[in-house]
């Protein structure tokens, strides 16, 4: 073990990049399954390792192939990316481990390999994108897990699943496209591909127009990875048509890489203050958060399909985390960590709960709903109790999130930001209470239900996620101090 | 006169782009859209070449002889990113072709009005 | 830990696990029933205990856990919580007994989800009362909203469903607007949210932002019905009529004052809060409140949505007592909560026996009812009578004290509002029961009272509001222990 | 310098052809044409490799990858539905000014004491020759320097490889007839 | 196209030019212009030629379906263990300097082999591309019923 040590980080990419060309030559769906799980299951442990060693020795710099950066490419991670790399791991155990029952239930047998291979390459680029400390690395992996994304939403039942696949593609694209074009100005002016390294030149070219056009490049590149409001297009339908294992895997996981790297790129990488002394630029970014909290939560209002609900309000989350982030201040950017790990856990928990819907009824529109709560009351607990948590009612997580932001932000003295953020609680409120008024309160008592719980094998790694959800609501210490930490890490990394 | 040639082919990769994006939202079928995106795409390679071109240099293959290079770097960056398009367009042709069987139609605006009805 | 501590934790407790039983036995009503009212005479009995404990000068409390830095959920039983909770659990009991009368006399369904939700809500009423921090005390506040949705729309018919929505949407929409923007701002000064003798504020924070709270807090509990929030209080009156009575008259909205109360108390302290300004700003706006809804009450024919108003007017009169900023008002205010309670609760448990006997809701419906109904109409009249604070009733003390802070306030167009506010009440109260002596048009004389356990639990009541005008000292003595009456 | 301008004038030509023409199959055909310039583009620029690739993909791989993909989808000519470009417009203006506006201090073209060119790359070309020995400077650094890309790169081909089969492969039911 | 004659013959006579032609791009990428995308290209368009001119289903009876899929992953595979290989040999993962004693002469070695790995994919994922394309058509309209389910 002793000798992995130094390897970890390395280890975090190559145990899933090995095992997915296993899978494409083992094309036997359970022999796959089981790769996914074992390589899942040892890249969380990986990560939870990585954690510690960080924690206790520093950041952790690997140079890839010998090569010390600026030359070659290396590793860098502390505790924030650290902390989203646990995040993204242990949401994909739960996820495969979700899949082995959803995802037959889907997809022919014959197509089932080569969704856990683009599933462990999905995971791969978000790994990559993660721990990368090179801007075109991180383009290189982001596409790896874009176009392994684009195949598994592509798997989804529905035929609009290929049209809402083929939209993110040329979105998705667009929006590489525009990131390498930043990434392009960036090296155009500083040589250097580097983050530590551009950390550290980009101070002397901060006067060029260029640096504030890179910037503005990055910024909508990312924002449209990110499914940041107003670039939000790609996601509703994406995460609608998607096979349910992979929505609950790509809520949890895909989004929250890109908002790591563009905190990353933003916070770190652009000379301090840079971002901070420019007022509109923060601007920009909290007007945007707050508008896509309001406007992505009505909209999800009147969507009839839950998956559909569910995935609007995933931008309407996202909109929290920018505010975070657009606070540009520790303790901004510590809500939105916190909130980009509680987001993960109630977002996850609810579209298996969802899934766990399809397999007991064939559908996921709130008609089919009536009922739900006497028909399948842990299916239904599980969305009650992810929705709740998305409100941010006390003992759940959602909470929790909700104060760290609130606080940030009266701590700037910005009360009405911070009122703005309790009140979009509410607009969450009500579609949230859409699905509990369907599924508890518009029984018809005359008839009789006849009890059609979904599979334990599904219902048993929803409700782990579900637990966890109230037990970081309840015990926040770790998740807070976690989020502190990595925020801390955001900003001080070039010292 | 130097700020013009010295700028000319980013303006020409510019107004490259521009087009290249203009094709991707405006057009309505999908393999337009498609050529659009490589056009867009093309545009920025060659923007990245332009900034490692070096005046006098030559190709970075070493002969031993003192010489002047240009700069290898956007070169191999540039490499991985038509790799990286290429797959793109596969994967996109691919989910286009079947988009036609099950829509009938590769237009975006069909495919719109079908699903709505 | 200690006895008291483990008292106060089970009696949190207990409740909640009584669901348990009360859910296995939905097949047998019997059964299910004991075990509520098992519940309710064990949780009123840990209070008792606890109380023992206070009233010898020792207050238990405990931590259970720490989510955020300085921020916990800890109980604590100080007076003033104590006072709530020796009042809502006594009053579960009268109520379990009640409901058993009621729920079958009525044929509602679902009554096993019923009694479930109340205990739950009784649990959550528990854990406000003795919450050590605002933190905890809003997590119960949030619960019990919760809880009691399930118990508001328990008919499930659009109506029900509709003032379901609303009294979730002000209840949550003030709690988490205000309320909880007010702790997380508070939190956010002190770096903590505990409850302390005297308050956490001092004179180092900004008078501004201690006014824009108090505003904040006052509007934020929407559970104390201060106008403009007060639409839930009349349209949760769907539910089934113990409900209304435990959860309407008692629970939910004194949680609401009572939050009002402590976090006036204990967050800001009397003499802070005497210097801030706007106290007297929120006083008016609770004597407005006082006067029109008691103007409103008069207009209604239907009996429960009158007494709807008549309480969000009480209400208004604790707030009111809170506002004044003095020892008096807040004695009066805390007492005012108990007597209102027992005087209220008798009420609706009146209306409910109405109900039942005779399915009427209406008042005008309700001429010669007495002659029908002789034990409950006199209940009624004890009950209208302390609302109104006339003896031989508990509610002449509170209302006595309320008036001695009023003086004390110099405003005399307050101690109008207060005047005038008990006048109306009698108005709108007493004639109910003189009509209902006089006799009836279709003159049908023979005694037809509600079951035998809602008569017991009505009696208890009423003879409970003249009970509290002989010894209202321990409230008294519970109330004088946290306010410095040294002054007068 | 003039083959650079001429090079640039019928790119630009090219792809606003391409914007016009409603005919797929033209589309598709001077796009071959658009990207066999862009590789003479980067012959000219000093890219050899990529001038290489480039040719080998845009011009062969892609085009023949849109011809099938054409030929499968039977479709000839774009319909046109009359939609208003303005959101397009705006879009690439947009993009256009912005770019414009940044580009305007950027290092000139082809400055060899432009930043890009003097910080990592010299060290490829001065040390490559002795830390790995291969006189293609292109081939150390895509190989071995950043050879982690090139196994992302890798990992793309692969991804798009096992995306098309997912969608169009007959995979184990080849047997069956 | 099968009974072509022309074009058979002078497919029989360029389609080993182009595989010499691919491997000299794969292994001379050292020293020129090239490398295994390149010739991974070239040799997937050799045999695409073949596919397209001598039917697809010869083609498939040259290579077989699955061993193609297989050789996909088989490329990426070598690439990483290349990399891996350097892990174990004490450097960091993908240091080739470490695979032999000569620093030189292990980064050769380690270009050369990831060269391949890159072209092992690279031709295969070419040639599985040509074959979906290909197979694809014959079952246009079985799949569009298949679709509404």
């Amino acid at each position: 073990m002793n000798a992995l040590t130094p390897h970890l980080s390395a280890l975090q990419i190559i145990l899933p990049l090995l095992a997915a060309p296993l899978c494409t030559i083992f094309r036997l769906p359970r022999v796959t399954w089981g790769i996914a799980m074992v390589v899942g299951v040892l890249c969380s442990f990986n990560a939870i390792a990585i954690l510690e060693q960080v924690q206790s020795s520093g950041t952790i710099i690997y140079a890839l192939g010998g090569w010390a950066a600026p030359w070659g490419i290396e590793y860098r991670i502390d505790d924030a990316n650290a902390f989203v790399l646990v995040i993204i791991s242990v949401i994909n155990v739960f996820g495969i481990l979700y899949a082995r029952t959803s995802i037959p239930a889907e997809l022919s047998e014959d197509r089932i390999s080569w969704l856990y291979t683009a599933w462990l390459l999905c995971f791969t680029g978000l790994c990559g994108i993660t721990i990368s400390g090179d801007v075109f690395n991180v383009f290189v992996f982001l596409e790896i897990s874009s176009l392994s994304t684009y195949v598994l939403v592509s798997f989804g039942t529905d035929k609009r699943a290929l049209t809402a696949a083929l939209r993110y593609l040329i979105v998705g694209t667009v929006a590489a496209t525009f990131y390498v074009i930043g990434i392009g100005l960036l090296y155009a002016l500083t040589g250097t591909l580097n983050m530590a390294d551009l950390a550290q030149r980009l101070p002397e070219v901060t006067a060029h127009r260029t640096v504030l056009v890179a910037f503005g490049f990055i910024t909508v590149g990312l924002s449209i990875k990110m499914a940041l409001f107003p670039f939000h297009t790609w996601l509703p339908n994406a995460y609608a048509f998607a096979p349910n294992a992979v929505t609950a895997f790509l809520a949890g996981t895909a989004t929250k890489a890109a908002i790591y790297v563009f905190m990353r790129l933003v916070l770190t990488i652009f000379p301090a203050g840079f971002f901070a002394n420019s007022t509109i630029a923060y601007l920009i970014i909290l007007a945007v958060g707050i508008l896509g909290a309001f406007v992505a939560s009505t909209i999800a209002f009147f969507r009839q399909d839950l998956k559909q609900m569910f995935a609007w309000s995933s931008i309407g989350q996202i909109g929290y985390m920018a505010i975070g982030l657009g606070l540009a201040t520790s303790a901004g950017v510590a809500a939105s960590f916190l909130h980009l790990f509680n987001h993960a856990l109630m977002k996850t928990a609810v579209f298996m709960a969802i899934g766990c819907l399809f397999v007991a009824t064939g559908s996921t529109t709130l008609n089919s709903l009536k009922n739900a709560g006497k028909r399948m009351p842990w299916t239904s607990a599980a969305i009650l109790i992810g929705g709740l948590s998305l409100i941010g009612i006390p003992f759940t997580t959602g909470f929790v999130s909700k104060w760290y932001l609130v606080t940030a932000a009266l701590e700037l003295d910005m009360w009405w930001l911070a009122a703005l953020v309790l009140a979009g609680s509410l607009v969450t409120a009500a579609y949230v209470w859409k699905f509990v008024e369907t599924a508890y309160f518009r029984t018809d008592s005359n008839t009789t239900y006849t009890r059609s719980e979904a599979p334990l094998s599904l219902l048993i790694p929803t409700w782990i996620l579900v637990i966890a959800n109230i037990y970081f609501g309840i015990n926040a210490q770790f998740t807070g101090t976690q989020a502190l930490r990595a925020a801390n890490a955001i900003f001080g990394f070039s010292s | 006169m130097t700020t013009f040639l010295g700028l000319l082919n980013y303006w020409v990769v510019i107004a490259l782009m521009m087009t290249g994006l203009y094709i991707v939202i405006a057009a309505s079928n999908y393999i337009k859209k498609i050529i659009g995106l490589n056009i867009f795409q093309t545009a920025v390679f060659i923007m990245y070449i332009s900034i490692g071109k070096v005046s006098g240099g030559t190709a970075p293959i070493l002969t031993g002889q003192p010489e002047i290079y240009s700069n290898p770097l956007p070169h191999v960056l540039i490499l991985t990113a038509i790799v990286v398009g290429v797959a793109t367009t596969a994967l996109g042709l691919a989910l286009i072709v079947r988009i036609r069987s099950a829509f009938g139609t590769i237009d975006d605006h069909d495919v719109r009005e079908s699903v709505n009805e | 830990m200690s006895i008291a501590q483990y008292a106060l934790l089970l009696s949190i407790l207990v409740p909640l696990g009584a669901t348990g039983p009360i859910s296995l036995f939905s097949r047998n009503p019997n059964l299910r029933e004991t075990a509520t009212i098992a519940a309710s005479v064990i949780t009123f009995t840990l209070v008792a205990v606890v109380y023992y404990s206070v009233k010898h000068g020792i207050e238990p409390q405990l931590t259970l856990i720490e989510p955020f830095a300085g921020v916990s959920i800890a109980f604590r039983a100080e007076p003033l919580g104590m006072l709530f909770a020796l009042m809502a659990s006594f009053l579960w009991i009268v109520t379990s007994i009640y409901s058993i009368g009621y729920m079958r006399g009525h044929h509602e369904q679902n009554q096993t989800r019923f009694f479930i939700f109340f205990a739950v809500a009784i649990s959550c009423t528990l854990g406000a009362a003795f919450a050590a921090n605002g933190f905890t005390l809003f997590l119960f506040y949030e619960a019990l909203t919760l809880s009691t949705f399930p118990l508001v729309t328990h008919k499930g018919d659009d109506k029900a469903k509709k003032a379901g929505r609303i009294y979730l949407f002000i209840l949550l929409g003030t709690s988490v607007g205000f309320f909880l923007f007010a702790l997380i701002w508070t939190w956010h000064l002190t770096g903590h949210l505990d409850f302390r003798a005297g308050g956490v504020f001092d004179s180092s924070h900004s008078r501004t932002v201690l006014n824009v709270l108090l505003v904040l807090y006052a509007f934020g509990i929407g559970k104390a019905a201060l106008m403009p929030f007060h639409r839930w209080l009349p349209t949760a009156m769907v539910a089934p009529t113990p409900v209304s009575a435990l959860l309407h008259a008692v629970a939910v909205v004194k949680t609401g004052v009572f939050a009002i109360l402590k976090i006036c108390v204990y967050f800001f302290g009397v003499d802070l809060l005497a210097s801030l300004g706007t106290h007297y700003f929120l006083a008016y706006v609770a004597a407005f409140t006082i006067i029109a809804t008691a103007i409103i009450a008069l207009r209604k024919d239907n009996l429960k949505a009158r007494l709807a108003y008549s309480t969000i007017g009480q209400l208004s009169y604790i707030v009111l007592g809170t506002m004044t900023a003095n020892a008096w008002g807040i004695v009066g205010g805390g007492m005012h909560m108990l007597m209102h309670g027992f005087g209220k609760i008798t009420l609706f448990f009146c209306a409910g026996a109405i109900l039942v006997a005779t399915h009427k809701t209406e008042i005008s419906q309700m001429r010669g009812i007495g002659r029908r109904m002789p034990v409950t109409m006199t209940a009624f009249l004890i009950g209208s009578i302390s609302i109104v604070g006339a003896p031989p009733t508990g509610g002449l003390w509170s209302k006595w004290y309320l008036l001695l802070g009023i003086v004390d306030t110099h405003e005399w167009l307050l101690l109008c509002a207060l005047i005038l506010g008990s006048l109306l009440s009698a108005i709108y109260l007493l004639p109910i029961v003189v009509q209902a002596f006089y006799p009836a048009t279709d003159n049908t004389t023979e005694v037809n009272e509600a079951p035998l356990t809602m008569r017991i639990a009505l009696l208890t009541c009423s003879a409970g509001c003249i009970v509290l005008f002989a010894v209202p000292d321990f409230a008294y003595e519970l109330m004088s222990n946290i306010v410095d009456l040294g002054q007068h | 310098m003039i083959v650079n301008i001429i090079l640039l004038a019928f790119l630009l030509t090219t792809a606003v052809y391409i914007s016009r023409i409603t005919i797929l199959f033209g589309a598709v055909m001077i796009y071959g044409i658009y990207s066999l310039l862009c590789a003479t583009m980067f012959v000219v620029l000093d890219a050899v490799d990529v001038a290489f690739t480039e040719a080998a993909v845009g011009t062969g791989i892609s085009t023949i990858l849109m011809l099938s993909a054409l030929s499968l989808t039977g479709s000839r000519i774009e319909i046109t539905h009359k939609r208003k470009p303005i959101m397009a417009l705006c879009a690439s203006l947009g993009l256009g000014a912005a770019l414009l506006w940044g580009t305007s201090d950027m290092p000139h073209f082809a400055d060899a004491s432009a930043p890009a060119n003097l910080h990592v790359a010299p060290y490829y070309l001065e040390e490559s020759s002795e830390q790995i020995g291969i006189p293609n400077v292109v081939t150390s650094v895509l190989a071995s320097y950043r050879g982690y890309d090139t196994l992302g790169e890798v990992v793309v081909i692969f991804t798009a490889g096992i995306g098309v089969i997912s969608l169009l492969g007959r995979t184990t039911r080849r047997r069956e007839d | 196209m099968q009974h072509h004659l022309v074009l058979n013959l002078v497919a029989k006579i360029l389609i080993p030019f182009i595989i010499l032609f691919a491997l000299y791009v794969q292994f001379h990428g050292d020293y020129g212009p090239g490398g295994g995308f390149q010739a991974g290209v070239i040799f997937g368009a050799g045999f695409i030629l073949y596919g397209i001119i001598f039917g697809k289903d010869l083609a498939v009876r040259v290579v077989p379906l699955p061993l193609v899929y297989c050789m996909t992953a088989v490329g990426v595979l070598l690439y990483t263990l290349v990399g891996v290989a350097g892990m174990l040999l004490g450097g960091e993962f993908l240091n080739y300097s470490v695979l032999l004693p000569d620093s030189i002469a292990g980064q050769h070695l380690g270009i050369l082999l990831i060269e391949l790995g890159v072209g092992i994919t690279v031709a295969s994922v070419m040639i599985s591309l040509f074959f979906s394309y290909a197979q694809y058509t014959h079952r246009d309209e079985q799949q569009s019923d298949n679709q509404d389910r």
